[in-house]
């Protein structure tokens, strides 16, 4: 075995924070090694540095046993580096094949026009030969995630990668077709490559990998063989101390019905159906949790209850009355707290401080704008509150949203959203992107809500948290709702196959196969 | 303040010009250095390099504000020009020209002028009806200052107001139109047939005044045949020469032989579009086919205006010391305020009855056995 | 997502197309019914101005400018680069094109190309730049796309009628006596109607090869897809090893040279520059930008709503003169402005590059 | 993204900067237009020909002088503050100097007007809304005024008392008009999803179009040529008070935008209304979580913003013309010019629009004074907008001093920002 990679005490400083700091890594060629971290552990920023996206500060990257200096990643696809990105570098309305060849089109006429022809023939030999199931001609914008996962690995495949990167791959898959994904690894690894993936969870890691590399605090504090590893092992190197991994709540008694979902349908952006015939109820001291794989109906079903986005059918009833068509102020001002999924784009107005985004949703209430004129007075004192309480660092009330980092925006957030002493909590992804003391932090809290006999809504992606957390979880598949379980007495793999659309007992009957299933 | 003379560079500059070579100061760069002292040396020694062009001061100082649309459209404010520049040479008065590029910077020119002291202007010449408004209340402001104002009247004691009978001369090339668009002729590179009785007028915007000229000319087309149709359609504006051609060729396109324009520089484009399609069109303001030479083979006559005449005569008036302040001066055919002029190139050619029939038609518009309207409506 | 999903987009992209084409033909046939069975009413008159050959060509003709400044914008916004500034572009250009020729000569031949030619290039060259600096202003220095576009309009509209001043002493060029005058290919334009074709401006041909040159440019050749990733996902080609500044900033050169061609097909096509108020140009570069978002960003698009709006005019400039038609010319004249905006109120959005008017920055250098 | 949230994104980096460093550019972009501009006076002034040089450099001659020009421009401005024919570059204050003069009556004629104009864009960028439709709001608003002034004036006692009801009532009725005119795009923006910027550019046509007919065909004056409504009574508009007649100028109305300016502050600064605005322009999806109802907004934001223009154009009428006539300035683009000058910023509106009314006024005087042509002005307000578009520029020439301040410092959980690499 020879090495492929090499990164030799690799230095990386932005201004004002280290990224990654004296980091050594060695990838053997024809296997695959995980990148194991916590969030803004420095695994991403170590990775764009291997692909030419960053320069390091100090180091040196060596590829093949070569001492390599990177001015793009032009230059690292030339060293036979790929890299997949979690958001991926894909041109929506091109079609599969256009991606793949882009930028190294074949050419026909004196280099004057593409060859199409040629272009679509060379992505099916490519695809063939590794086993993917890819159509050329389908647009981007029209195929599913594992599809467009597929076609930016093959994207590197076709620009002769030997060494592919991923960079959270999984982040967005089924759990079935993250095993398609891994079984992919295999076929690829077989065939000489070398794939280096990034990951935050443990499990993959030990399960997809040869050796494992973790990272915290940007320095590299281990590289094991999975095979010779544990999980607890693993843990304890990632978060440096033993974690409470699974909140549990205790069961509790609950009490009136406070939100009702009767039949919902909604549609997404594009007119397309995305929400199908939900029904659920929630009452107080409850928490009922949403799982389900990202993109599935839960962000359109969240937005019709909070009041952002209109149903196509069916009806909400909130505290008894009847909410359908019932603005989104007049819910806010009924109680309604929200954490919604994207602080970024909703949750926070990125330009404006603290004590303008404090009030966000309060605005026209009567604590801080009585007739219509906001006392920024109680805004001020508000935001500090929250800041204090909520432990938002730097506690710089007067510093722009934008200047915070992702966990302490989402702590704001989560602060602003309890303090406004809601009836009901819908809370998205709340612990999404916080680091780890953070996360039980607003997981004790949303607990507290609920022994206050707050009613609580709680969507996540990560299935540990909804599990641990909930009264009662419901699944979603395809803008439906495949089943509501005792997650108490309901096991990770039969969450995993409702999350992939089949019902154990009916999945004979169920004639639409999972989104994007490899054949 | 210190004010220059402009040589104008156009056709005289090379690609040089451009370059930078031959424009600049005239002393040359050989004579930099004086240039240098001259300049250094203050102000006083400034006015006499500047006066000793004209030896003992000129005889009178006139401001001329022009109508929107500016120097360069070949008739209106050209013609303006001409009589200020011929009472420049023959009387020996200086001035100073301000182009409005809108009609609230009407007020402002008209005032500066009249504010200045230096130098003290003994006229200021307000061209164009749109300036109406704004010297209605610059002039009793001023009441010491002498205006002149063209295309309207403004009661006022220091303002010499100046009319032009356009329908009149309007009535005499629409009455050459009429009786070309009859007929077979053929001269330069325009030709008409006999058969398509068919002429255009081409208007600039739809005001009174160049409805006025509409009018006149469609009473002179029916005066050679009621049967002419005259196609009638307006730009919009006095500088969309493009729309005037588009017009024009939609005219031409349609059977008309003939089109005259009173569009200012938007008539540009009718002489265009005749000379593509082989057609004839008329001038306006101006002798057209002597300030647009290119276009000399289709223009068969212009109705002139002679505003330079109106302007030099009220120059004239003031160097004399006859101003005539609120009066109106109506210049027609009969004063040769306005006539219809033959084109330098075709003029030779066209017939001598269609000739004699239009000297028939002045003598009895100015008698009197004529009546032509003034409007449209 | 299944297949109904696709199918689905594919309907939406369908029926925008459906909505125009369709809307437009049945205003014509409403049109050519009613003249059809009223001859002699204000319809016939419409119906025979529409069909006539005249029309055609002077359709043709207007939308010369508007055609080749929206090519040029499609451009510049598929890279990436939102073009508020054709405008200036074409009156840099339509000035260039008539004050080169003059300073040549307009009677003199150069090298074997005849003064009005050099003038021509001249106006495309001065075009180019204006979009360099705007590239680099934009590209380079980060600044806004949008402000800078106004920018470049303000300057060309002071700058244009300044020269003009300073070399003519007033806003308007001389005219140069001259122009590119008329190719005419024998038989083919005795053809009725569609003779109108073929019988034309030297730029009217020239845009009946932009039109479909640019389209397969976008579509078919490397170049077009890096221009399109460029403004949709920079970052997907950024990591394709492609340069996403050099396809941008060909992108808006490219803008540059096309908007240069239309400006001085304008200006030459009569000879004169016109710098009065908005000068001759007089928002036609704004109504180019309309153009090619009516024309949803392709090229043959933008020439339909072009062409479309230039019918327009043409069909109003003749609908005036017809006798006892008592509707305003001003109020004719408003009518392309209004059908853009109820069409748009009836079709709403069109689809936008997704990282159009967005600054993209390579690697760390920058953070 | 559609044109609308480039122009979001726009005006979010034009508010990001901090003030200092907005007023550090606007300064720097000042004096960098300053520069180019002498350049381009030099140039031209070696393309035109004269008879004596009005400068010389480096032994050539140069026909026009480009300090002279500055100097003339500002004197023309203020109405003669410096002795221009001194010798020397700095010239002595002229001892005569009264600021009540004509020149200094035109500026601040321009500067009141384009107060309202620039307002009206500002409030409609803070939306979030590229608003191009300034123009044809003033053109509408003003056209109202004319006509209610015209037909209600008779109806009044003439005199101060009749002014006194019929002036304000004239603006209200201005601004109403405007704000319908503007809320037009606005309701097409929230319920057809059409795109402002070419719905307001389309209006702008429509809107010159409209009121021309209705002037010529309908409301005109009867005793002139000109497209233009009959003359008001001088008690019916505003008229200068201390400044010189002929100005054009009523200190009144440089009151009465000023006291706007303090309103539409105050209305975007305190109020909940103008939080709901200022959140739906810095980040609608963010406004909407908030419970701002989004389509009402843009209603509303674009009525108030063609509210300020329809009051830019009463103004016009009211104080400038006496009357309303074709042909009205282009006081709404300059009003965009002003806005962006002033990053948004309705106080930043006075400073910008005192400038560009400066300029717009000594550029006559600059014509007058120095033969170079006025549009010399135009050609300097677009290099300022250009060098305001691009801080980028400035940071790169003066990279010592840094002026950016580090955001990035404050980050504390790991490289990234804003949690960017979850």
């Amino acid at each position: 075995m020879s090495t492929a990679v090499h990164l030799d005490e690799i230095t990386k400083r932005f201004p004002g924070v280290v990224a990654n700091d004296d980091v050594d890594l060695t990838v053997e060629r024809g296997t695959v090694h995980a990148l194991l971290g916590e969030n803004g552990a420095g695994k991403t920023t170590l990775m764009n540095i291997l692909y030419g996206l960053y320069e390091p500060t100090e180091g040196t990257v060596h590829v093949d046993g070569e001492p390599r200096d990177f001015d793009s990643p032009a230059d690292a696809i030339d060293a036979g580096i790929g890299m997949i990105h979690q958001h991926f570098m894909l041109v929506d309305p091109m079609t599969v094949a256009e991606n793949i060849v882009l930028g190294n089109e074949p050419r026909k006429w004196f280099g004057t026009t593409v060859d199409r022809e040629r272009a679509r023939q060379e992505v099916i030999d490519l695809s063939n030969r590794y086993g993917f199931d890819v159509t050329p001609d389908d647009a981007i914008e029209d195929v599913s995630v594992g599809v467009q996962q597929r076609v930016e690995i093959l994207k590197a495949l076709y620009r002769g990668a030997d060494i592919l990167i991923l960079d959270e791959p999984t982040a967005v898959l089924t759990p079935q077709e993250v095993e398609e994904l891994f079984r992919v690894f295999e076929e690829l690894t077989a065939q000489g490559k070398t794939i280096i993936f990034i990951s935050h969870k443990l499990g993959e890691a030990m399960h997809a990998a040869d050796d494992i590399t973790v990272l915290r605090n940007g320095k590299n504090v281990g590289t094991v063989k999975a095979d010779e590893t544990s999980n607890e092992e693993l843990a304890e190197l990632m978060v440096g101390r033993e974690v409470l991994l699974e909140p549990k709540a205790e069961p509790q008694e609950p009490g009136d019905e406070v939100l009702s979902v009767q039949n919902l349908s909604a549609k997404d952006n594009r007119g397309i159906p995305a929400v199908s015939d939900v029904s659920f109820d929630i009452r107080e001291g409850e928490v009922f949790g949403i799982a389900g794989v990202d993109g599935n109906g839960q962000s359109q079903l969240v937005e019709a209850i909070t009041g952002l986005r209109t149903p196509t059918g069916g009806a909400i009833s909130y505290k008894g009355r009847d909410v359908t068509n019932a603005s989104r102020r007049s819910r806010i001002a009924d109680g309604m707290a929200y954490i919604p999924e994207d602080r970024h784009e909703r949750g926070l107005v990125m330009d404006f401080d603290l004590v303008q985004n404090g009030i966000l949703g309060s605005q026209h209430s009567a604590t801080f704008a009585a007739d219509g004129r906001i006392n920024w007075a109680d805004a001020r004192d508000h935001a500090e509150r929250i800041i204090d309480e909520y432990d938002v660092r730097p506690p710089h009330a007067d510093a722009d949203a934008e200047s915070f980092s992702g966990g302490n925006q989402q702590k704001f957030i989560v602060g602003r959203e309890f303090e406004r002493e809601p009836d009901l909590v819908v809370a998205t992804h709340p612990t999404r992107g916080v680091d780890i003391g953070a996360m039980e932090f607003i997981h004790e809290r949303l607990l507290d809500l609920r022994a206050e006999g707050k009613a609580v809504l709680l969507v996540s992606s990560k299935l540990d948290e909804v599990q641990g957390l909930s009264d009662r979880l419901g699944v979603m598949h395809d803008g439906e709702l495949m089943d509501i379980v005792d997650p108490r007495n309901t096991t990770e793999e039969e969450i995993g196959l409702l999350m992939a659309g089949e019902r154990p007992d009916t999945a004979e009957t169920d004639a639409e196969p999972p989104v994007g299933d490899a054949k | 303040m210190d004010r220059r003379s402009f040589v104008k560079a156009a056709g005289v500059a090379g690609i040089a010009g451009l370059a930078g070579c031959t424009g600049g100061p005239s002393e040359g760069s050989e004579d930099t250095t004086a240039a240098t002292t001259t300049e250094s040396s203050g102000g006083d020694e400034t006015t006499t390099a500047e006066q000793t062009t004209e030896e003992s001061g000129p005889s009178a100082n006139v401001g001329m504000v022009y109508a929107l649309g500016g120097l360069g459209d070949k008739s209106f404010n050209d013609a303006a020009k001409r009589g200020i520049e011929q009472a420049e040479s023959e009387l020996g008065i200086a001035y100073d020209e301000a182009q409005p590029s809108a009609a609230e910077e009407f007020p402002q020119f008209q005032r500066r002028f009249a504010q200045s002291s230096s130098p003290d202007y003994d006229l200021v010449s307000c061209i164009g009806y749109a300036q109406k408004s704004a010297l209605s209340e610059t002039a009793p402001s001023f009441s010491d200052q002498k205006f002149m104002i063209v295309d309207d009247v403004v009661d006022e004691d220091n303002v010499a107001s100046y009319l032009f009978r356009e329908e009149q001369g309007s009535f005499q090339v629409g009455y050459l139109a009429g009786l070309i668009t009859t007929q077979e002729f053929s001269a330069g590179s325009g030709s008409t047939t006999a058969d398509s009785k068919s002429v255009g007028f081409v208007g600039g915007t739809e005001t009174e005044l160049i409805r006025k000229f509409q009018a006149g000319y469609e009473a002179g087309v029916a005066h050679a045949d009621d049967e002419i149709s005259v196609d009638v359609a307006y730009v919009g504006s006095f500088s969309d020469s493009a729309k005037g051609k588009e017009i024009a060729t939609s005219m031409y396109d349609n059977g008309a032989d003939v089109v005259y324009h009173a569009a200012g520089g938007s008539g540009l484009g009718v002489f265009q579009a005749a000379k593509e399609q082989g057609k004839f069109a008329i001038g306006v303001d101006s002798d057209q086919s002597q300030t647009e030479p290119n276009y000399a083979d289709v223009i068969l006559a212009s109705m002139v205006k002679r505003v330079e005449s109106a302007v030099y005569t009220s120059v004239e008036n003031v160097v004399n010391d006859e101003f005539n302040g609120g009066s109106t001066t109506t210049l027609g055919l009969e004063e040769d305020g306005v006539a219809a002029v033959y084109g330098a190139e075709l003029g030779s050619e066209i017939p001598q009855d269609v000739k004699d029939s239009l000297s028939e038609s002045r003598e009895a518009i100015i008698a009197g056995d004529i009546e032509i309207p003034t409007t449209t409506e | 997502m299944s297949t109904t999903t696709i199918d689905r987009l594919r309907d939406t992209e369908l029926s925008y197309r459906a909505t125009l084409a369709g809307g437009a033909l049945s205003v014509f046939l409403f049109i050519a019914l009613l003249g059809l069975a009223f001859p002699s009413s204000i319809w016939g008159n419409f119906l025979a101005i529409l069909t006539s050959r005249s029309t055609l060509s002077s359709a043709l003709r207007l939308s010369v400018p508007i055609t080749f400044a929206a090519l040029g914008g499609i451009f510049s916004e598929k890279a990436g680069v939102v073009n508020i500034g054709l405008e200036g572009l074409l009156i840099i250009s339509a000035f260039t094109a008539v004050i080169t020729t003059a300073v040549v000569g307009p009677e003199m031949t150069v090298l074997g190309l005849p003064a009005i030619w050099i003038g021509f290039f001249a106006g495309i060259l001065s075009s180019v730049l204006f979009s360099a600096l705007f590239a680099v202003v934009c590209i380079r220095f980060k600044a806004d796309q949008i402000i800078a576009g106004l920018a470049v309009w303000l300057i060309a509209l002071g700058l244009a009628p300044f020269a003009a001043t300073v070399y003519y002493g007033g806003v308007n060029t001389d005219n140069l006596g001259t122009t590119l005058g008329t190719w005419t290919i024998p038989v083919l334009s005795d053809i009725p109607f569609f003779g109108a074709f073929f019988d034309a401006d030297p730029a009217v041909y020239m845009m009946l090869v932009a039109v479909p040159a640019s389209w397969y440019v976008l579509n078919r050749t490397a170049f077009g897809r890096h221009v399109r990733a460029s403004g949709e996902n920079p970052k997907a080609l950024d990591t394709v090893g492609v340069d996403v500044s050099r396809v941008r900033y060909a992108g808006v050169l490219l803008s540059g040279f096309l908007a240069g061609v239309g400006g001085s097909a304008l200006s030459l096509g009569l000879g004169q520059f016109v710098g009065n108020n908005q000068t001759m140009v007089n928002g036609k570069g704004f109504i180019a930008i309309v153009a090619y978002l009516f024309g949803n960003y392709n090229p043959v698009g933008a020439f339909g709503a072009s062409f479309l709006f230039a019918g327009l005019e043409a069909a109003q400039i003749r609908l005036q003169q017809v006798p006892g038609y008592a509707i305003p010319d001003s109020l004719i004249q408003t009518i392309p402005y209004v059908t853009v905006l109820v069409v748009l109120a009836l079709v709403g959005r069109t689809r936008i590059p997704e990282a159009a008017g967005e600054h993209y920055d390579t690697g760390d250098d920058n953070r | 993204m559609s044109a609308t949230e480039n122009a979001k994104a726009v005006l979010r980096r034009l508010t990001a900067a901090s003030a200092t460093e907005r007023i550090l550019i606007s300064f720097a972009a000042l004096i960098m237009a300053v520069l180019v501009g002498a350049v381009i006076i030099l140039v031209s002034g070696r393309i035109t020909t004269c008879q004596t040089a009005a400068t010389t450099l480096f032994g050539t001659g140069f026909c026009y002088d480009p300090v002279e020009v500055y100097l003339v421009l500002f004197n023309g401005a203020l109405g003669e503050p410096f002795l221009v024919n001194s010798p020397g570059i700095l010239k002595p204050l002229n001892p005569d100097w009264n600021p009540l003069n004509f020149g200094f009556a035109l500026t601040l004629k321009e500067t009141t007007l384009l107060i309202f104009t620039g307002l009206s864009v500002a409030v409609s960028f803070r939306a979030g809304l590229f608003n191009i439709g300034t123009q044809g709001q003033l053109v509408l608003g003003g056209l109202a005024t004319a006509l209610f002034s015209f037909f209600v004036a008779p109806l009044l006692p003439s005199g101060l008392v009749g002014g006194l009801i019929l002036i304000p009532l004239a603006v209200v009725v201005g601004a109403l008009v405007g704000g319908l005119y503007g809320a037009i795009p606005g309701a097409l923006k929230a319920y057809a999803d059409a795109n402002e910027v070419i719905t307001t550019i389309m209006l702008n046509f429509i809107a010159a179009q409209i009121a021309f007919v209705l002037v010529s065909e309908f409301f005109g004056n009867p005793d002139s040529q000109v497209v233009e409504t009959t003359p008001l009574p001088d008690w019916a508009t505003l008229l200068p008070v201390a400044f010189p007649q002929g100005g054009d100028f009523s200190i009144l109305a440089l009151a009465f935008g000023l006291a706007l300016v303090v309103a539409v502050w105050f209305l975007l600064e305190q109020t909940s209304f103008g939080y709901d605005l200022r959140t739906s322009g810095e980040q609608p999806e963010a406004a909407e979580y908030g419970g701002v109802d989004a389509k009402r907004t843009t209603v509303t934001s674009m009525f108030l913003s063609g509210a300020l223009g329809g009051m830019g154009g009463a103004i016009w009428v009211l104080m400038v013309m006496g009357k309303w006539q074709a042909g009205v300035p282009a006081l709404g683009f300059d009003g965009i010019t002003v806005s962006i000058l002033a990053g948004n910023n309705p106080f930043g509106v006075v400073p910008a629009a005192l400038l560009f009314g400066t300029l717009k006024s000594g550029s006559l005087a600059v014509q007058f004074g120095t033969g170079v042509p006025k549009q010399l002005v135009g050609v300097l307000r677009g290099l300022i907008i250009l060098f305001v578009a691009m801080p980028e520029f400035f940071r790169m020439l003066g990279s010592t001093i840094d002026l950016e301040p580090d955001r990035e410092t404050v980050a504390t959980d790991g490289g990234s920002l804003g949690g960017d690499d979850e």
